[in-house]
């Protein structure tokens, strides 16, 4: 009870300190310094018209390429801490008949949903991970229901593989086209789509490289789904 | 005063430490863990909370003078994903940890000490 | 007060409580359970605070898939958290 | 032509997304594949180092071609340079004794997160945006996590654990400083950040700059954060203990000392200084005092390698050119000499079978030249004069008394008294304790003797290096400096 | 080309070499080569001592300087002689190369203080010695090794705070800038202003130099290193060991002389004649006399005895510092050349003794005289000196040393001196006696003399103690170059103190007179019969094993028993429990901080929060 107590007193204390520093950065008041200029050379510059998108992967691009590291190292690494000789799923119980059919009936549709959510990134809230995510949750669905079904382990690492090197690509092709990494060739160099912004072909690399970085989470996190259900077997 | 949002944003932050600091689970510490990181998410956005305006994203009707901070939620999207990648590699741990040790009390985890 | 601020003010309140439940529920699936829940309390107030991309990552992310792995995990190691209370004296013996 | 120097982050993260695929074409090329992509490395890292030390100016890259702070910008100056090169080529000599250290499957995971770890930390030496350097400190952590647990043993999952729930505390509250910054600020870029540090509103600086330093300082192993520390290392492979020791920590030293310095016109700063130089020191009395009785070698070496952190940070806190210049250098001969004792230690460990004192008896007799690299390394590590610690260990002990805190001055000299005696007590167990016939040293022990070389040769004539270090020391210091080399371009208002 | 650096480096180059080579023979070639460098650079460089001899070179931000004056160079020879003599030694008793390295390399270490010309080089010799001579004793004893270790690094940090403080107030390191910012700073004083260092930290200066020195030079009650450390070597090597290392403690005394004079004095003022600061120094000076002449009678092995016998005489040298006055510096540094020369003497003859017969206790020895004579002579030269007896070297540092004393009338130091050249007898007489004379053991028939290396070195130590004894002039008029003024007035045979004066050329010759009468008398005379040395062994006494005080066991068991209260009070049980405390602290600390259980550790971290938030707000 002590340990409560004391543990009561403290977060009560730094918790007071926090507020008293959050008194002093005034809620709903504009505090904007560089999005101003985000906000207002959004459009010409990167062609996208969500202007987080346009944050996220071009000006601020670098994070998202450490943000996809970090989810590429979180199934490495479940997958190192998991891997065992030989593995497989251990569920017992079967999924009931409308939890089958009605997930083979809806695994495509969510599939085609999140990919609708990552290609259109640039013009709807939304993007890469989101998308990812609901291609993660398709795949789930599916090891829900069947207590037999495995994703290929193999394809999957190829393609996330295939995939990281592929973001890295655009940005090293960026570096040979503009001179930049990262450069947004597409939008700066061959200036395609400028005619229509707010429509599908447009937002310079940014639906190439939300394309890119949904398939990489979607497998990643079907990847992380996979180990965490396996259990390994003894023989 | 400071607003509500920060609040339960403060709020979230300290039970997750509260958590930490009492519960004796170690998946009970990771859930505090991850509430602790919504309760940062939850900050930073309603830093970047402009009230009155709208998202940002500068579709027909909406100039740029009338949207909020973009950063904040750029952040925040690497901040959940970074969250759950953290929170997933906890959990490959804690089952390893349940294997060997055949218990999840971090008081009887301790065979690396002094 | 508007209608809007009170509703902000319920659903902050939820996730408090929510977040206080998950915290101090014995069953950890239950547990986890409040913890999706605070996450998509947060991402409802992220749509109030007109940040829409957050709230359908943390959605689908914070909430879902993290809530899954959590449940995969307690699948794999056991349910019930056993918090028996500290003796007197634990700062000495920490 | 600069910009060529992104390659630093392009190439492992390329090579680290190619293993999946390397592996389904062949899997035993996994190792030899590490050992080039570090050499590689180093390569591209050694043409970094001649060219900000030739031109004197650094090198800035620009992400996505957007001038600071509108976009991300790493700023490679001469100490970004100094440590890049030195990460490179400690992780190529790691890699080349993982080709015998590692032997746990999976191994092309080993390759990733190995990958990815130099990775994290070139990223946090070279990043000048502090959001960035969040990421990047999370792609090192994360890294270092799985690292820590990948032998798959219990004690590894539990020193995992632990970093895990520390870290999370850590960089949780870091984020939450970066946000009060941000909302004070309206900016995230480091030398904008240092620019309008003293238009700050004083109490959201002292809160901000407060918890930044809090969550770096669980990275930086300062006590009583540190905790997990010598589990960490005691519990991880090999090749990574020594990795942790030679850059994973002094990545995060570098950086609490360089947000340190950036915002130093923020109000709240002496004081913080003056905790600091409480728990460096409390760091290394508490470090080498936990060493003094330990069995197992390698964390004892740990401890050590501890204390000589803190030593390094007491420096870094001293608020002194003199102090900062004094830290560098012993952040370069502690990366030397700590990674010839893990390698060493994790060789013994390999040959013996295990890590504790017993494996240590007759060494001398069964592997002279790997005794002699200990002996060599321990007695620098003391400060024995002609070994190079001497050196910055002598320019610390100055530094500090001239800062006037002899208190410290004294802590610290009586640590490593402590440090003497286990670590002449474990040579005197290699020499004159024990016997046995020699066991035949491969390549590892030539790297070693060179190692050694190396330690004896800065020892004898620091005069280059000193000169190296000084630059890289104002670089950190002179933040007038800092703020003028990056070309800011004005926005909003 | 300049001489300086090459006289430091060239043994350590050298003991690098033969430790690199591996080969027998040749090693010790290189060796002896390493150590004749330096004795031959030093006496050719002697005839342009006048000019400022100085060598600096700036090391990473460092100016180290070196510099060779008169009285560095006397201290410098020193080190020079005893070290050729003791590394000729080694040829005989040295087992591996290790010993070659470490043996020059302390050689190196202690020319470097001796001839450092700014604090950090004094520093950086200063603790190469100390780490060199360590590793010699590491190999033989660890624990000794380690006490040795743990007090001299102790020392040689303290040593570096001080330095540290005088750098953060001063600014400079060499010595004629910090001599010259302290005497300013003694000025300021006098004129009643705040000076640059305060009386607090003057006195912390002064104790951490007095603790740093101490240390070194065996000052009681530090001196506890000292036996174990001096016996648990190879004994050649103790020759350089107790001979010249321990004047490296002798010298810091000086130097604090030459950077501190005015301030020590100006903060401290007098005690009687002498300036308190240096008062003290005689004092514990006179201490160490007392304890290590009697400690040195006590002890039943040959080693020991030495070692707490150079103790003593190293008291001998700190009251001669401490009073102050230049005779009686002149004195004190007269008496380090004289107990360099004869301690190294008497160490290379213990080596003889250890490296002939293997025995280390009195008990085992006996009736030596006869097969080793070489040996036997040498022994009774260093006997002669130690004790004090003219015309040997001894004699006239010791005289020097009681006439500077007396003239200053500080009798308790006074009576201190005389008491230790009293008790000097006492362990000597047994030395030889138990040694040389007396029963046989039957195991020691077939002793042979001294082998060829350890008799040249021996020759030499000897022939030097006679000669600066018959003509103490030599010594007296290069100490006098020192003070450029003639203290010790009279010609090479002839000491002229005003008050006092010592011809040694005719005592010689009157002794030389004595001798011839007295061998005259006994030859022609008395008719003699000789008599088994059995027959008059006990004297008749029956013999009662439990209480069997002969010459050779345990002879100075009453002295002990009288003493037995004051055995007790041992400063090295003192030190050992401290460090046993030290390292159960260690201990607790570790298992209660380091606990395993990351509940604790997250409370660290929130404790750290709340001390920053308790900062905060």
């Amino acid at each position: 009870m002590l340990k409560r107590a004391l543990a009561i007193v403290a977060i009560l204390i730094i918790g007071y300190w926090l507020a008293q520093g959050l008194s002093q950065v005034p809620f709903g008041q504009d505090k904007m310094l560089v999005s101003k200029y985000y906000l207002d050379h959004v459009k010409e510059q990167t062609g996208a018209v969500n202007a987080v998108t346009a944050v996220v992967v071009n000006y601020r691009g670098f994070d998202t390429l450490g943000e996809v590291t970090v989810l590429f190292i979180a199934s490495t690494g479940v997958g190192a801490l998991l891997w065992r000789k030989k593995r497989k799923r251990t569920a017992k119980t079967k999924g009931s008949v409308v939890l089958t059919t009605g997930s083979k009936l809806l695994f495509p549709f969510i599939m085609l949903f999140g990919m609708y959510i990552f290609i259109h990134g640039h013009l709807t809230p939304g993007g890469g991970f989101p998308g990812g995510a609901t291609i993660a949750t398709a795949f789930l669905l599916m090891y829900m229901a069947f207590t037999t079904y495995e994703i290929s382990h193999k394809g999957f690492e190829v393609t996330e593989g295939f995939a990281g090197m592929g973001y890295v690509l655009v940005g090293l092709i960026g570096l040979a086209i503009g001179g930049y990494f990262l450069f947004d060739w597409i939008w700066q160099t061959w200036h395609l789509g400028t005619s229509n912004i707010g429509r599908l072909f447009s937002g310079g690399f940014i639906p190439v490289i939300y394309t890119i970085i949904g398939i990489k989470v979607g497998t990643e996190l079907s990847g992380i789904i996979d180990n965490m259900l396996k259990e390994e077997v003894k023989e | 005063m400071i607003s509500a949002y920060y609040f339960g944003a403060i709020a979230l932050i300290l039970i997750g430490l509260y958590a930490v600091l009492v519960k004796k689970n170690l998946l009970k510490i990771l859930v505090g863990l991850s509430i602790m990181e919504t309760g940062v998410n939850l900050l930073l956005i309603s830093i970047g909370y402009v009230s009155g305006k709208s998202a940002p994203i500068l579709s027909e009707g909406i100039t740029p003078s009338q949207a909020v901070d973009p950063i904040p939620q750029a952040l925040v999207l690497t901040a959940i994903v970074i969250g759950v990648a953290t929170t997933a590699m906890a959990l490959s741990v804690a089952i390893i940890l349940y294997e060997k040790y055949g218990t999840l009390n971090i008081e009887e985890i301790r065979r690396l000490r002094g | 007060m508007n209608c809007v601020a009170c509703i902000e003010y319920v659903i902050i309140g939820l996730m408090i409580v929510s977040a206080i439940l998950a915290v101090e529920w014995r069953d950890l699936l239950a547990a986890v359970v409040g913890m999706t829940a605070v996450s998509l309390f947060a991402s409802i107030l992220f749509f109030f605070l007109q940040a829409p991309d957050v709230a359908m990552t943390e959605a689908a992310i914070g909430a879902a898939l993290s809530g899954a792995v959590f449940i995969f995990a307690i699948k794999r190691t056991y349910r019930y958290e056993t918090e028996e209370e500290e003796k007197p004296g634990w700062w000495m013996r920490w | 032509m600069n910009q060529v120097a992104s390659l630093l982050i392009a190439l492992p993260l390329i090579s680290a997304f190619f293993v999946p695929v390397l592996k389904q074409i062949n899997k035993s090329l996994i190792k030899p594949y590490l050992v080039l992509i570090t050499l590689i490395q180093t390569g591209i890292a050694g043409w970094v180092f001649k060219e900000v030390y030739t031109t004197g100016k650094p090198i800035i890259i620009y992400a996505g071609g957007w001038r600071p702070p509108i976009g991300i910008n790493l700023y490679i100056g001469h100490f970004a340079a100094l440590f890049v090169l030195i990460i490179a080529v400690v992780s190529f000599i790691m890699a080349i004794f993982s080709l015998k250290a590692v032997t746990t499957e999976p191994i092309d995971k080993y390759a990733m997160l190995f990958l990815l770890l130099m990775l994290g930390a070139t990223g946090m030496i070279a990043t000048g945006d502090i959001f960035n350097l969040f990421v990047f400190m999370e792609i090192t952590a994360i890294t270092a996590y799985a690292l820590t647990a990948y032998n798959k043993t219990g004690e590894a999952a539990e020193a995992s654990m632990k970093y895990i729930v520390l870290g999370g505390i850590g960089s949780s509250f870091f984020l939450v400083g970066v946000a009060l910054l941000y909302g004070a600020t309206g900016t995230l870029n480091m030398a904008q950040l240092a620019e309008l540090a003293n238009s700050i509103n004083p109490i959201v600086a002292q809160v901000g700059l407060a918890l930044i330093i809090f969550g770096l300082a669980v990275e930086a192993e300062l006590f009583p954060l540190n905790a997990w520390a010598p589990d960490a290392y005691q519990a991880a492979p090999h090749p990574i203990t020594a990795m942790f020791s030679a850059f994973v920590v002094k990545a995060g030293i570098y950086a609490l000392a360089r947000l340190l310095y950036l915002l130093q016109k923020a109000s709240g700063w002496s004081s913080i200084l003056r905790l600091l130089v409480i728990m460096a020191t409390l760091t290394v009395v508490f470090a080498e005092l936990s060493a003094l009785r330990q069995k197992d070698v390698k964390r004892m070496i740990a401890y050590s390698s501890i204390g000589q952190v803190g030593l390094i940070a007491l420096a870094f806190s001293l608020g002194t050119q003199a102090g900062v210049d004094a830290g560098v250098f012993h952040m370069v001969n502690h990366a030397i000499v700590k990674t010839l004792l893990f390698l060493a230690i994790g060789y013994v460990g390999i040959a013996m079978g295990g890590t504790t004192m017993e494996n240590f008896e007759g060494l001398g007799k069964k592997m002279p030249l790997t005794a002699l690299a200990i002996t060599v390394a321990g007695a620098a590590t003391v400060g024995v004069p002609l070994f190079n610690v001497f050196w910055s260990k002598l320019r610390i002990i100055l530094a500090t008394l001239q800062a006037g805190f002899f208190w410290a001055a004294v802590l610290v000299l009586f640590a490593s008294v402590v440090e003497a005696v286990y670590y002449f007590r474990l040579i005197h167990r290699m020499w004159f304790m024990g016997g046995g016939i020699r066991i035949k040293e491969g390549v590892i022990a030539g790297i070693l003797v060179i190692l050694a070389a190396i330690i004896i040769l800065i020892g004898v004539d620091p005069a280059p290096v000193w000169n190296i270090v000084v630059k890289a020391g104002s670089d950190i210091f002179n933040v007038a400096n800092y703020v003028k080399n990056v070309p800011l371009v004005g926005v909003g208002s | 080309m300049n001489e300086l650096p090459i006289i430091v480096i060239s043994p350590l180059v050298a003991g690098f070499l033969a430790w690199l080579l591996r080969i027998r023979g040749v090693r010790e070639i290189i060796g002896v080569a390493g150590s004749l460098i330096p004795l031959a650079l030093l006496i050719k460089l002697y005839p342009s001592l006048g000019e400022r001899l100085e060598f600096t070179i700036n090391v990473a931000g460092f100016k180290l300087g070196l510099m060779l004056s008169h009285l560095t160079w006397v201290f410098s020879m020193i080190a020079a002689v005893v070290g050729f003599t003791a590394i000729l030694g080694m040829i005989s008793t040295a087992r591996d190369n290790w010993e070659w390295l470490f043996a020059l390399m302390s050689l190196t270490g202690v020319l470097g203080v001796f001839m450092a010309y700014d604090l950090i080089t004094f520093f950086i010799a200063w603790e190469i010695m100390t780490f060199a001579s360590f590793m010699m004793v590491l190999k033989y004893n660890r624990h000794a090794s380690l006490k040795y270790f743990i007090l001299s690094i102790v020392g040689a940090y303290a040593m570096l705070i001080a330095i540290g403080l005088i750098y953060a107030k001063t600014g400079t390191l060499t010595f004629p800038e910090v001599s010259v910012a302290f005497t300013q700073d003694a000025m300021r004083r006098m004129m009643g202003g705040s000076g640059l260092f305060t009386k607090t930290e003057t006195m912390l200066i002064y104790g951490l130099f007095l603790l740093a020195f101490g240390v070194k030079a065996g000052m009681f009650p530090l001196h506890v290193w000292a036996p174990d450390a001096y016996s648990e070597t190879n004994q050649s090597y103790t020759a350089m060991f107790s001979g010249v290392l321990s004047k490296a403690g002798v010298y810091g005394f000086i130097l604090l002389y030459i950077l501190m004079y005015g301030k020590l004095v100006v903060e401290f003022g007098h005690f009687r004649s002498a300036p308190t600061f240096g008062y003290i120094i005689a004092f514990l000076g006179g201490l160490t006399i007392i304890v290590g002449g009697i400690l040195a009678a006590l002890q039943e092995d040959i080693r020991k005895l030495f070692a707490y016998s150079s103790i003593s005489q190293i008291g001998y040298i700190l009251v001669g510092l401490g009073v102050g006055t230049a005779l009686s510096i002149e004195a004190a540094i007269y008496h380090a050349i004289s107990h360099a020369l004869f301690k190294g003497l008497f160490f290379l003859i213990v080596a003889t003794l250890i490296y002939r017969t293997g025995k280390t206790e009195f008990k085992d020895f006996g009736g030596l005289a006869e097969k080793m004579p070489y040996t036997f002579a040498m022994a009774f030269i260093a006997i002669l000196s130690l004790a004090g007896i003219p015309p040997l070297v001894g004699f006239a540092s010791k005289w020097l040393i009681f006439e500077a004393v007396i003239h200053e009338n500080l009798p308790i130091l006074g009576g201190m001196v005389f008491f230790g050249s009293a008790i000097g007898f006492v362990y000597l007489i047994r030395f030889t006696y138990a040694v040389w004379f007396g029963q046989r053991p039957s195991d020691l028939e077939g002793t042979k003399d001294a082998p060829l290396p350890l008799a040249i070195a021996m020759g030499i130590l000897g022939a030097l103690n006679v000669v600066f004894g018959v003509a103490p002039g030599i010594v007296a008029q290069e100490l006098n170059k020192i003070f450029d003024k003639p203290v010790i007035a009279g010609n090479i045979w002839e000491l002229d103190l005003g008050f006092g004066r010592y011809n040694g050329l005719l005592l010689t010759i009157w002794m030389v007179i004595g001798v011839l009468i007295a061998a005259i008398v006994y030859f022609l005379g008395a008719n003699v019969r000789r008599v088994p040395v059995t027959d008059t062994y006990q004297s008749g006494n029956p013999i009662t094993m439990e209480y069997n005080l002969t010459i050779r066991r345990n002879f100075f068991l009453p002295l002990r028993e009288v003493m037995a209260f004051w055995l007790k009070i041992s400063f090295d049980r003192l030190y050992h429990d401290i460090w046993k405390s030290i390292e159960d602290f260690a201990e607790t600390a570790r298992n209660y901080v380091y606990n395993g259980n990351v509940q604790a550790y997250a409370w660290y971290l929130a404790i750290i929060l709340v001390i920053l938030a308790a900062m905060g707000v």
